[in-house]
């Protein structure tokens, strides 16, 4: 790990002072156990301010968008997969971002570390090998790091950028082959029994619109839950209002969600929002045989067709 | 105690087309119930909440002067939501009224002095209120000379052209009204406002400033009224900010620790320029 | 208005709302042509003419059910037959992902329908609303995402 | 009324004798954290816990209440405010900051004109604080005034000594919720031990900032670049104003089906960027920078004369923010550079 922040900090430093990017976006230490946090780096003297670790969970892609700067943006593999897809919906230029590629091992999540102390303060964490050392006021713990990374880092078979400038650090092992076990085992659940646990779901949810800020391809300058003429949905908690509005939210991304989880870490509540957006990715990828983020000449599934595609859902009288 | 964030039904009486774009339209209003009426007690400058029931609420400052009871007045320009739906309704309709909110012009602080009141386009529909205030036979008396400058984009843009008649007829006070642009016709003053304030404007001693118009007006014409010798306290001005409650509890209209709804939306220019804002004029 | 909905059903006389967004082209021409053949067919559908099936924003069909609509059904022209070309191509991946997706949350799965109806075919329309009526009533009155004022 | 005791295995039956006539609020662990609920039974009630995920401030200030129903007529409008009937709530287990939160909200909402939806909650409700022993993570509230163990604006108040929680016995209120019980006196040294236990969590967590004068410091560097570099990494999500106690901005809008509907109140955000944004366009804080400082403004600058600060230090903000922007951290820099000036 330490190799790869030197090589992190060394690209970030040169960079700079070639002066071929006015930031680097990376990741800095936290101020909190668990947290390491999104840092702009604007001179050579800062760039001992990165970091990396298990703890990088943030999608830096989401700060690309908009941004008039020539930037160099530290990259895990979703987030070059979100980059990748920014680029093919013109929101950056390609030549406007230098990717410093991050082999990624995984990021640990801490809602579930939490809930597995239940909610004991932390007061530090250790990374050692496989596992981490969380030690408390009065107690220790080790766990194990593959046991506790968030559920899309456990899925994940593109850990290795997929596109980049320069990598820091030798590519990592991925699996292969695209599976959906968790959403084919839901899928298997009756009308009832799913309709239960996404009703549950959407009755913890606040509507902080973290999700939807925390999602790099969420960039829509108004909202359809913010736009109020017409107004597209209700602003009140009920049930219905916060189900269509994820429904909504999760179909806004069907063809371009990277599955990089940043809406799920960044839900306060914990709430399983990922699932539709998985659900999606699947359909995306057997109906339409399409990933999100791998290629930047595939045209996005929904902005083309092919007239032999699927017509199991068409009603036949 | 009434409950402050429930409305007074009221019905409208009529709809008058004030602009030659047909966006600003004047609505009069009366009470359905006399009782509601008689708690609605407001000075000019002071506004409302409006409800178009199923739509929502939006402030605007009532058009109309207390001196003329019976209904009150209100012109709204076609923009968002409930400004929209508003211009759609008609004759006989019920909306909902909650107020008066907010703190008014200061009528007291003016009497035995000079009043020089300045609007630009649809800003003008508080002064109009002030003006018509001002000029009903008990009030008069109370205020030195008054001096009106009012301008728009062209002649088809200036609200209450009977008023602006009427007023033009009346001896005790002076009508100034201006176009940015030429029509064929027209016998007022061609030019901005700031401009004609420096050519009407009266002495600065003992006069105080009425100024409600867009940033662009207000911006050009306080310089203006620097220059000729006005002070900043004796400069009153109505601020606009989005508003909710009214009630200084949403938190939306507040520059620095000052709610526009309810420490406002009538400021002087000497307490704008003390507010913690980056948008002062 | 909700509650008075919700009591309908034990009046056993309860019968579905249905909405149906049919393309202008195609498939309001073909329910044109079933009226003016005097094909008969339930009369529980209320229809949306739209320029085009692939006009149809998902959240239209959302609306609905929001708003307790029983059942939705969306028809266009047959596959390379859309008036704009490609038009029903578009619609058919964007639905074939809605509906999958709706159907995985916990929606009945006969509340919303797809098919194709071309002008010419007044008695596939009216076969189409025999069927889709016959499925939404058996399901009962829509419950779920319905909003309650 | 005399400090009370009462054995932690016994704190259960009493909140089952409690809920006969009480609507009882107490933290309960869910989906792997705790949330203040509507409890049906003491076995639910877990007390062993840091703090709940959200604040408790839903329990007066819901998330979407409707102000009132109405119904159009022909020439007329029947408007229909709801009643507030709910059995004398009781929030149990309420840590001191959120105690804090809610005398910071009634400040807000007591002022003229009163709101009588939150008056109608908070006049009837009883508030039962607990002590903290230890602190968490995002603790600060000795920085803004608080303290781990400060009962002021309790009625009653626990503390943990052991296998005990000392009750103090706060107000009239409170001891009207002991008047059946049948509770042992405090003994004197209990009451020393809740002192130590009290004064130990205190020492523990030292102030991280000085805030006096905040007012004059942040007032004075309004205009100042470093609110930029503050606010850079944040994404304009609502979760620190949404989980923030003390947080009361709300937007009023109307739901409507034909001639009849609600107008309901909803918790809304400084942070969104349509929150101030005018029907003509113009937005008065139309940048992310402008965005957290207003929230931070409003919190330590706006009106501390009136309102007392906005913030409790509960540090909710700081630790669920999904990019770790960290209030703490940005009043050091903000304070710390902005004395020195």
């Amino acid at each position: 790990m330490d190799a790869l922040i030197n090589r992190i900090r060394e690209i970030a430093r040169g960079l700079l002072r070639e002066g071929k990017v006015d930031v680097v976006i990376g990741f800095e230490e936290g101020t909190i156990p668990f947290h390491s946090r999104p840092c702009f780096v604007r001179s050579p003297d800062e760039a001992d301010r990165l970091i990396w670790n298990n703890f990088c969970g943030n999608n830096l892609a989401k700060y690309v968008v908009k941004r008039k700067e020539r930037m160099a943006i530290v990259a895990k593999g979703c987030d070059t997969r979100a980059l990748l897809e920014l680029i093919k919906e013109k929101q950056v230029m390609r030549d406007q971002i230098y990717i410093i590629g991050v082999p990624c091992q995984g990021m640990i999540d801490r809602v579930r570390v939490e809930a597995e102390l239940r909610s004991r303060p932390v007061r530090t964490v250790e990374v050692r090998e496989a596992t981490f050392l969380i030690t408390g006021k009065d107690f220790e713990k080790e766990l194990d790091i593959k046991e506790f990374l968030y559920p899309s880092c456990q899925e994940c078979i593109r850990k290795n950028p997929v596109i980049f400038d320069e990598l820091a650090g030798p590519e990592v092992e991925e699996s292969v082959g695209k599976t959906y076990p968790d959403i084919e085992s839901f899928e298997g659940l009756s009308d009832e029994e799913r309709w239960q646990y996404f009703s549950h779901e959407m009755s913890r949810c606040i509507r902080c619109y973290a999700c939807r800020n925390a999602c790099p391809l969420c960039y829509c300058t108004e909202c359809f839950v913010d736009a109020s003429n017409p107004q597209w949905i209700g602003k009140s908690v009920t049930e219905s209002d916060t189900a269509l509005f994820h429904i909504m939210r999760a179909f806004h991304l069907a063809g371009r969600c990277v599955e990089c989880g940043a809406c799920e870490r960044s839900c306060p509540l914990g709430i399983d929002i990922r699932k539709l957006n998985r659900k999606l990715s699947k359909d995306v990828h057997v109906l339409f045989n399409y990933e999100a983020g791998i290629s930047l000449d595939e045209v996005a599934p929904l902005a083309t067709y092919r007239p032999d595609d699927s017509e199991a859902f068409i009603l036949e009288p | 105690m009434k409950n402050p964030y429930v409305p007074f039904p009221v019905r409208i009486e009529s709809v008058l087309v004030e602009t030659e774009d047909k966006n600003i339209k004047t609505f009069t209003l009366s009470f359905i119930h006399r009782e509601d009426e008689e708690q609605f007690i407001y000075r000019p400058g002071q506004f409302a909440e409006l409800t178009v029931f199923g739509k929502g609420e939006a402030p605007f400052g009532m058009a109309s002067s207390p001196t003329q009871p019976g209904f009150l007045e209100f012109s709204i320009s076609k923009a968002g939501v409930v400004t929209n739906e508003l211009h759609q309704m008609s004759e006989g309709e019920v909306l909902g009224i909650r107020g008066p909110l907010g703190n008014g012009y200061p009528l007291e602080t003016s009497k035995g002095k000079n009043v020089l009141i300045i609007g630009g386009g649809f800003g003008f529909s508080t002064l109009r209120a002030l003006t018509n205030y001002m000029l009903e036979e008990t009030h008069r008396k109370e205020f030195k000379q008054i001096t009106l400058i009012y301008g728009a984009r062209r002649p088809g843009f200036l609200l209450y052209k009977s008023d602006l008649e009427a007023w033009q007829n009346r001896s005790d006070i002076q009508v100034f009204l201006t176009v940015d642009q030429d029509d064929t016709g027209w016998r007022g003053k061609v030019g901005f406002v700031p401009a004609v304030t420096r050519e009407v404007a009266p002495d600065a001693e003992n006069t105080i400033t009425f100024v409600c118009g867009p940033p662009a007006m207000i911006t050009h014409t306080l310089p203006v009224l620097k220059e000729l010798g006005f002070q900043k306290e004796r400069i009153f001005l109505s601020l606009e900010m989005r508003m909710k409650c009214g009630i200084g509890k949403c938190g939306r209209c507040n520059i620095g620790s000052k709610y526009v709804c309810q420490d406002g939306p009538v400021f002087s220019y000497a307490e704008i320029l003390n507010l913690t804002s980056d948008d002062v004029f | 208005m909700e509650d008075q909905k919700m009591a309908e059903p034990k009046t056993a006389k309860w019968e579905p709302t249905i909405v149906a967004f049919l393309c202008n082209w195609c498939s309001y021409a073909g329910a044109d042509l079933a009226g003016i053949s005097r094909i008969q067919y339930p009369n529980n559908v209320r229809i949306i003419r739209v320029a085009c099936s692939g006009q149809v924003n998902p959240w239209f069909i959302l609306a609905n059910i929001q708003q307790g609509i029983d059942g939705v059904l969306i028809s266009g022209c047959h596959p390379g037959e859309c008036h704009y070309l490609t038009g029903n191509y578009r619609a058919r991946r964007k639905f074939a992902l809605l509906k999958s997706l709706l159907q995985f949350v916990g929606l009945e799965e006969g509340r919303i329908h797809f098919t194709w109806v071309s002008a010419s075919e007044g008695v596939r329309f009216a076969r189409v609303i025999e069927k889709v009526t016959d499925i939404v009533r058996s399901l009962g009155p829509a419950k779920k995402m319905v909003k309650r004022i | 009324m005399k400090d009370k005791t009462i054995r932690k295995k016994d704190v259960s039956d009493f909140l089952d004798r409690l809920i006969q006539s009480n609507r009882v609020y107490a933290p309960v662990m869910e989906n792997g954290y705790f949330l203040f609920k509507t409890i049906k039974s003491g076995s639910e009630v877990n007390l062993d816990y840091q703090n709940a995920k959200m604040s408790p401030k839903d329990i007066l200030f819901p998330q979407s209440e409707a102000l009132f129903r109405y119904q159009l007529e022909k020439r007329d409008v029947e408007i229909d405010v709801p009643v507030q009937d709910e059995p004398n709530p009781v929030i149990f287990g309420i840590r001191p900051c959120d105690v804090r939160g809610i005398q910071a909200l009634n400040n807000v909402f007591s002022k003229n004109p009163k709101d009588p939806y939150f008056e109608a909650r908070r006049s009837k409700t009883v508030i039962v604080g607990l002590g903290c022993k230890e602190t968490h993570n995002g603790c600060f509230c000795t920085t803004v005034g608080g303290g781990p163990c400060t009962d002021d604006g309790s009625d009653l108040f626990l503390i943990d000594i052991g296998d005990e929680y000392l009750i103090r016995v706060i107000s009239d209120k409170g001891e009207d919720l002991l008047k059946e019980e049948d509770l042992m006196d405090a003994e004197a040294q209990k009451i020393t031990a809740a002192a130590e236990v009290a004064e130990k969590a205190q020492e523990a967590l030292g102030p991280c900032v000085e805030v006096q004068g905040s007012k004059d410091i942040l007032t004075r560097r309004f205009n100042d670049p470093v609110w930029g570099a503050i606010a850079e990494k944040c994404i304009g999500c609502g979760v620190c104003t949404y989980l923030c106690p003390t947080c009361h901005c709300f937007d009023i809008c109307d739901e409507a089906l034909y001639k009849e509907g609600k107008r309901i109140r909803i918790w809304d955000s400084c942070q969104y960027p349509l929150f101030t944004r005018l029907a003509s366009g113009l937005n008065p804080r139309d940048t992310v920078e402008k965005r957290i400082r207003q929230r931070i403004m409003h919190k330590f600058a706006y009106f501390p004369d009136e309102q007392g600060m906005l913030c409790t230090g509960c540090g909710r903000c700081v630790i669920e923010c999904p990019v770790n922007l960290d209030i703490r951290e940005a009043l050091k820099v903000l304070l710390r550079t902005g004395a020195a000036q």
